[in-house]
C-alpha cells in the first residue's frame, strides 16, 4: 500500500493535471479547475522557495562550524546580510504592507541588489567576447559557416559594418531574415517533438528518471 | 472561453483541431513503437557522442583526483511549459552521471537553483548511490542550492576557481548563464559537455562545450544509453512524426509555386 | 609545445582573455566621454513595429505595456521601452504599465523619468495606469487574459481597478488593442499562446537582441506585428520619433566593441593557420 | 536616474560601484576574496529579496483575497506547498512528491499543448507560405532555401535511422544550415552583450562624474 502510495498516486496525480489542461485547450467550455491548478502551482512554487532557503542557509552553517578554509568568513557574512534584508524586508510588510517602505530594505534593493544584478547580467559581455575568439575558428566547413554568419551579423548590426563596405548590412541582414530561419524553425520543431514524447511517457508513467528511478530498470 | 454564439455546436475550439490531430497522431505513434519495441523489435539509434562522452569525463576527473560539477540551468520552475521539462530531463541525466560518479568514487557537486526541482534530484541521486551499493557515500550536501539567477552564476563561477572541477555537466533549460558558466569553465580547462533545447542558449553551449546535446536530443538522451524499448519506441514514432511533416512540407512547398492555399487552410483548422 | 617555440603569429591564437577584457572595458567607456555616431539604418521589423503602432491604435485604445525586464537590462531594453511609450502617448493611447519582474517598480519609475515631457500632460487613471508586479509564468499570463481582476484586484498604489477610469470596461484580452512587451527571457512567448492565438491579440516584442534571433519565426508568420531588436532597435526608434536619446550615444560603443570582436577572431584565426601550416 | 543627492544614496552609489568592480576582479583578475565577499553578499541578500517578494508577499496576495471570500480551495495549494518540506524528513520524504506531481503535470500539460500551434504548426505553415504576389526573384529564392533549409535540418534529427544515401547528404546540408543558424544567432547576441556591458562602463564613468548621469 505505502509503495503504492509513493509511486502509483504520484504519476496518477500528473497525469490527472496533464490531461485537464489538454480538456481546457482543445474542447468547448469553462474550465475553471484547469485555471485553479495552475494558480495552485503558482502558490506551491513560491512557497517552495523556504525548502531551499533551508537548505542554502544550513550549507553555508556548516561551513562555519566546520570552519571550511577560504569560506567561512564569507559564510558569516551571508547569514548577517541575510538577515539584515530579510527583517528589514518584513518589519517593512508588516508595518506598511510594503516592503519597499522599508528605509533599509529600500536601499538595499535599490544600490546593491540592483548594482549587483546590472554587473551580471552585464558580465556576459567578457565571456561572450573570448567564446568567439576561441569558437569562430575556421577548423572545418561546419565552423566556417559559423564563422561568416557570425561576423557578418556582428558587423551588421553595428553601424559602422555599413561604413566599411555597404554590403556587409545587406548579406548580414539575409543571415538575420532569412539566413537563421530554417535552423530555428527546426530546433522549434523537433524540441517539440522531444517534449511530446517525453510528456507522454511520464503521463503514462513509464518515465520516472526525474522521480529518482533510473531510467531502463 | 472565446466562442462565438453561432459556434456553440463546435466540440473542438477552432483554430485548434489541427493541433488535436497531431496530438493524438503523435501519441498512437508512440504507443505502437513502445508496444513494438516492448515485443522486442529491434530499433537502431543514432549514437549521441555526448552521452557516450560522460564516462570519459568522470574518468578524467577520477584521473586528476577533482569534482565533476553538474546544474541544470535556473530557466523556469517544473511547471514552466518550456523549461520544467528541460530540468526534468536533466534530472533523468544526472542519474546516469551519478551512477557513474558513485562507481568511480568521484566526487559530484549538483548546483540546483530550483527550488521545486530539490526534492527530485535529491532521489535520483540518492537512488544512484543505492544502486552502486555505496548508500553512506550519499549526502544532501552535494546538492547547492542557490536563490536567484545572477547569484547562482556568481555561486558557480567562485566554486569553479576555488575547487577546480575537472568535467563539467551544463544540461538543462539555460538563459544567459550559459556563456558565462561554458567561458569560466574553459578557463579552468574543465571538459564540458552542455545541452538545452533552449534555441537562445545553443549557440553558447555550442561555442564553449566539447559535446552539446541539442534540442530533442536532450529528451531522447536516456535512450542512447539505457536502449530502454519505451524512449526507444517513442523516438522512431517521433521520426516518423518528423517525415510526416517533411512531407507536408514537401507538398506545400510546391503547391506554393502554384499559390493554392489549400494545405495552409486545412492546418489552420 | 612550450611557450618558447611559439611562433608570433602563433601567439595570436593564445592571447590571454583577459587582455581582451581590459581592452574590450576601457574601449567601451570611450563613446561615453566622446561621443560616435555613425548613420544607422531601419530594419523592416522595426518599420513594421513603428507603421503598425501607428496604424491600430486610434486615440483612446487601452494598449499594454508589458515590463518583463529587470532593472539589470535598461540599458538593451529601455531606450525601445521609452521610445515606445513616447509613440503610443502621440498616438493617443491609454497605456497600462504591468511587469513581470520584481524590480518592476524602479524600471517605471525610470519610465516616467524618461518620457517626462510626455506624461506631464498626462492624467493617471485617465491616459495610464500601473499594475504593478505578477508573478513571472505562463499560468498568471494566461489569467490577465481571461480577466486582469483575476491577477489584479487593485492598481499598484491599492485604488481598486472599477474606481480607475480608464479600466471600467477593461478586464479581458479582447479589451486590448495590443501588447507590447519588453522582455529578457521568454514572457513573449506566453503573450504569444495566452494572448495573440485564443484572442487574437496583436503582440510584438520590444526586448533585448539574442529575442530577435528566436523570435524572427514568429515575425515572419505574422504571430507577431513588428519587432524591435535590443539597443539598435532602440536607436532606430528613436530616429523613427525624432528624438535621439540613449540608444543613439550608445551605439558608439556598440561600434567599438563590435569591431574589437572581429579583431580577435581575425586575430585567432591567423593564430590558427599558422600553427596549422606548421 | 539623475545623480543622487542624499547622503544614503551617495552611499549606495559608490557601494553599487565597489561591488562591480569586486565582481568585475573575477574576469579581469581571477578569483580573490573581493570577489568571494561580493558573491556573498549578493547570495544573501538575493536569498531574502526572493523570500519577501516570492514566498511571503506574492503568497499572501495571491492567497488571502479568495480566503476571505470562503474560497476554502486555496488551503489545498498551501497544504501542498508545505508538503514540499517534508524533504527535510528522512521517513516521510516521499511526500514531497504530491506538490511536485502538481507542478510537473502542469508543466508538461501547458508545455505539451503550447508547442503544438506555435511550434509545430506554425513554423510549417509559415515555411509553405509563398511570397506575396509580386515577389521578387529574392523573394522566390528565400521561399526555397528556407523550404529546403528546414527539411534537411529537421531530417538532421532523425535518430532511428541511418543517415545514407541522398539521405546522408540531406543531412549533412541540414548540418550546414544549422551551423549558419548558430552563427547568425551568436552574432546576434554579440549586440544585446555589449549593449548590458556598455551600460556598466557608462556607470562606472557617471559614478567618478565624468560622463552625465
Amino acid at each position: 500500500m505505502a509503495e503504492v502510495l509513493r509511486r502509483e498516486v504520484v504519476y496518477l496525480i500528473t497525469a490527472i493535471v496533464t490531461v485537464i489542461m489538454f480538456i481546457e485547450f482543445f474542447f468547448v467550455g469553462t474550465w475553471n479547475v484547469a485555471e485553479e491548478l495552475r494558480t495552485w502551482a503558482t502558490i506551491i512554487a513560491n512557497i517552495s522557495l523556504g525548502l531551499g532557503a533551508v537548505r542554502l542557509l544550513s550549507e553555508h552553517a556548516k561551513n562555519i562550524q566546520k570552519r571550511r578554509a577560504g569560506v567561512w568568513p564569507f559564510s558569516i557574512w551571508l547569514w548577517i546580510i541575510f538577515l539584515i534584508t530579510i527583517l528589514s524586508g518584513l518589519a517593512g510588510y508588516v508595518t506598511t504592507h510594503d516592503a519597499m517602505k522599508n528605509p533599509l530594505y529600500n536601499w538595499l534593493f535599490r544600490w546593491p541588489y540592483t548594482s549587483l544584478g546590472q554587473t551580471l547580467y552585464a558580465i556576459t559581455g567578457f565571456y561572450i567576447f573570448s567564446a568567439a575568439y576561441r569558437a569562430f575558428r575556421a577548423r572545418n566547413i561546419d565552423a566556417a559557416l559559423l564563422l561568416i554568419a557570425g561576423c557578418f551579423v556582428i558587423l551588421t548590426n553595428a553601424p559602422i559594418g555599413g561604413v566599411i563596405w555597404g554590403g556587409i548590412p545587406v548579406i548580414g541582414r539575409w543571415f538575420l531574415d532569412y539566413g537563421q530561419a530554417p535552423a530555428m524553425r527546426c530546433f522549434l520543431i523537433v524540441a517539440a517533438f522531444g517534449m511530446l514524447a517525453y510528456g507522454f511517457r511520464a503521463l503514462l508513467g513509464r518515465e520516472r528518471g526525474f522521480y529518482g528511478e533510473v531510467a531502463g530498470e | 472561453m472565446v466562442k462565438k454564439e453561432e459556434e456553440n455546436m463546435a466540440i473542438i475550439i477552432s483554430g485548434r483541431g489541427m493541433a488535436l490531430v497531431i496530438l493524438v497522431l503523435s501519441y498512437i505513434l508512440f504507443y505502437v513503437f513502445m508496444y513494438l519495441g516492448r515485443k522486442g523489435r529491434e530499433i537502431p539509434v543514432r549514437t549521441l557522442p555526448p552521452m557516450a562522452a560522460i564516462p570519459e569525463g568522470i574518468g578524467r576527473a577520477a584521473e586528476m583526483g577533482r569534482p565533476v560539477m553538474f546544474t541544470p540551468g535556473i530557466a523556469g520552475d517544473l511547471n514552466d511549459p518550456t523549461q520544467g521539462p528541460q530540468v526534468l530531463a536533466a534530472i533523468s541525466i544526472l542519474g546516469y552521471i551519478a551512477r557513474e560518479c558513485a562507481r568511480t568514487g568521484v566526487k559530484l557537486d549538483v548546483f540546483m537553483p530550483i527550488p521545486t526541482a530539490l526534492p527530485l534530484t535529491e532521489e535520483t541521486l540518492r537512488t544512484a548511490y543505492m544502486a552502486e551499493g555505496k548508500p553512506e557515500e550519499f549526502s544532501p550536501d552535494m546538492i547547492h542550492f542557490i536563490a536567484g539567477q545572477s547569484p547562482y552564476l556568481t555561486a558557480v563561477l567562485g566554486y569553479f576557481q576555488r575547487e577546480r572541477p575537472a568535467t563539467n555537466f551544463l544540461i538543462g533549460g539555460f538563459y544567459y548563464e550559459s556563456v558565462v558558466m561554458g567561458e569560466g569553465g574553459n578557463t579552468i580547462g574543465a571538459f564540458q559537455i552542455g545541452g538545452t533545447a533552449n534555441t537562445h542558449q545553443m549557440p553558447f553551449l555550442v561555442a564553449t562545450c566539447d559535446y552539446v546535446l541539442l534540442a530533442e536530443e536532450l529528451y531522447a538522451a536516456g535512450a542512447s544509453i539505457s536502449k530502454d524499448p519505451d524512449i526507444l519506441g517513442c523516438l522512431r514514432g517521433e521520426d516518423i512524426m518528423k517525415f510526416i511533416l517533411i512531407a507536408l512540407m514537401i507538398i506545400g512547398f510546391l503547391l506554393g509555386f502554384a499559390r493554392n492555399p489549400v494545405l495552409i487552410n486545412a492546418l489552420r483548422w | 609545445m612550450s611557450e618558447e617555440e611559439l611562433t608570433f603569429w602563433e601567439k595570436l591564437a593564445r592571447i590571454d582573455r583577459r587582455v581582451f577584457y581590459w581592452i574590450l572595458f576601457i574601449g567601451l567607456m570611450i563613446p561615453f566621454i566622446h561621443p560616435i555616431v555613425f548613420p544607422i539604418a531601419i530594419s523592416p521589423s522595426t518599420r513594421d513595429l513603428y507603421e503598425g503602432i501607428k496604424e491600430m491604435v486610434e486615440p483612446g485604445d487601452v494598449v499594454v505595456m508589458n515590463i518583463a525586464f529587470g532593472v539589470d537590462a535598461w540599458p538593451e531594453c529601455m531606450p525601445a521601452f521609452a521610445a515606445c511609450t513616447k509613440l503610443l502617448i502621440k498616438e493617443g493611447a491609454k497605456i497600462i504599465f504591468w511587469g513581470a519582474y520584481y524590480d518592476v517598480d524602479m524600471t517605471y519609475q525610470e519610465v516616467l523619468r524618461r518620457c517626462e515631457d510626455y506624461f506631464k500632460n498626462l492624467k493617471y487613471g485617465e491616459d495610464y495606469v500601473y499594475l504593478g508586479y505578477y508573478p513571472y509564468q505562463e499560468a498568471a499570463v494566461a489569467q490577465l487574459a481571461a480577466s486582469i481582476r483575476s491577477i489584479f484586484k487593485t492598481d499598484n498604489y491599492g485604488t481598486p481597478l472599477d474606481e480607475i477610469p480608464m479600466m471600467k470596461n477593461v478586464d479581458k484580452a479582447t479589451d486590448i488593442k495590443l501588447v507590447l512587451s519588453g522582455d529578457t527571457g521568454d514572457v513573449c512567448d506566453y503573450y504569444i499562446r495566452q494572448w495573440r492565438i485564443p484572442y487574437g491579440t496583436p503582440v510584438a516584442e520590444i526586448g533585448i537582441a539574442m529575442l530577435g534571433s528566436s523570435y524572427m519565426p514568429y515575425y515572419r508568420s505574422g504571430v507577431l506585428f513588428g519587432m524591435s531588436v535590443g539597443v539598435r532597435g532602440g536607436a532606430e526608434l528613436e530616429k523613427l520619433i525624432g528624438e535621439p536619446a540613449e540608444a543613439t550615444i550608445r551605439m558608439g560603443a556598440i561600434n567599438i566593441s563590435h569591431i574589437l570582436v572581429v579583431i580577435a577572431v581575425i586575430l585567432a584565426n591567423i593564430g590558427y593557420f599558422a600553427s596549422r601550416r606548421k | 536616474m539623475p545623480y543622487p543627492t542624499a547622503p544614503a544614496d551617495v552611499f549606495g552609489l559608490w557601494v553599487a560601484w565597489l561591488l562591480m568592480l569586486m565582481i568585475y576582479s573575477y574576469p579581469l583578475y581571477k578569483e580573490n576574496p573581493v570577489f568571494r565577499f561580493a558573491e556573498h553578499t549578493y547570495i544573501g541578500v538575493m536569498l531574502a529579496i526572493m523570500l519577501v517578494r516570492t514566498s511571503i508577499t506574492t503568497t499572501i496576495n495571491m492567497v488571502a483575497p479568495p480566503l476571505m471570500k470562503g474560497r476554502l480551495d486555496y488551503i489545498i495549494p498551501i497544504v501542498l506547498g508545505f508538503m514540499m518540506y517534508f524533504l527535510l524528513s528522512a521517513r516521510y520524504r516521499w511526500i514531497s512528491r504530491y506538490p511536485i506531481a502538481v507542478l510537473v503535470g502542469a508543466g508538461f500539460g501547458l508545455g505539451m499543448r503550447g508547442v503544438l500551434i506555435p511550434n509545430i504548426l506554425n513554423q510549417v505553415i509559415s515555411t509553405i507560405t509563398p511570397p506575396a504576389t509580386g515577389a521578387g526573384a529574392v523573394d522566390w529564392w528565400n521561399y526555397i532555401y528556407i523550404a529546403i533549409g528546414t527539411i534537411c535540418a529537421v531530417m538532421y534529427f532523425v535518430l532511428t535511422w541511418e543517415h545514407r544515401g541522398a539521405m546522408g547528404y540531406a543531412t549533412r546540408l541540414g548540418r550546414w544550415i544549422i551551423m549558419i543558424g548558430l552563427g547568425a544567432y551568436f552574432g546576434n547576441t554579440v549586440l544585446f552583450r555589449m549593449a548590458m556591458l556598455s551600460g556598466r562602463a557608462q556607470f562606472f564613468l557617471q559614478v567618478l562624474k565624468i560622463a552625465p548621469m
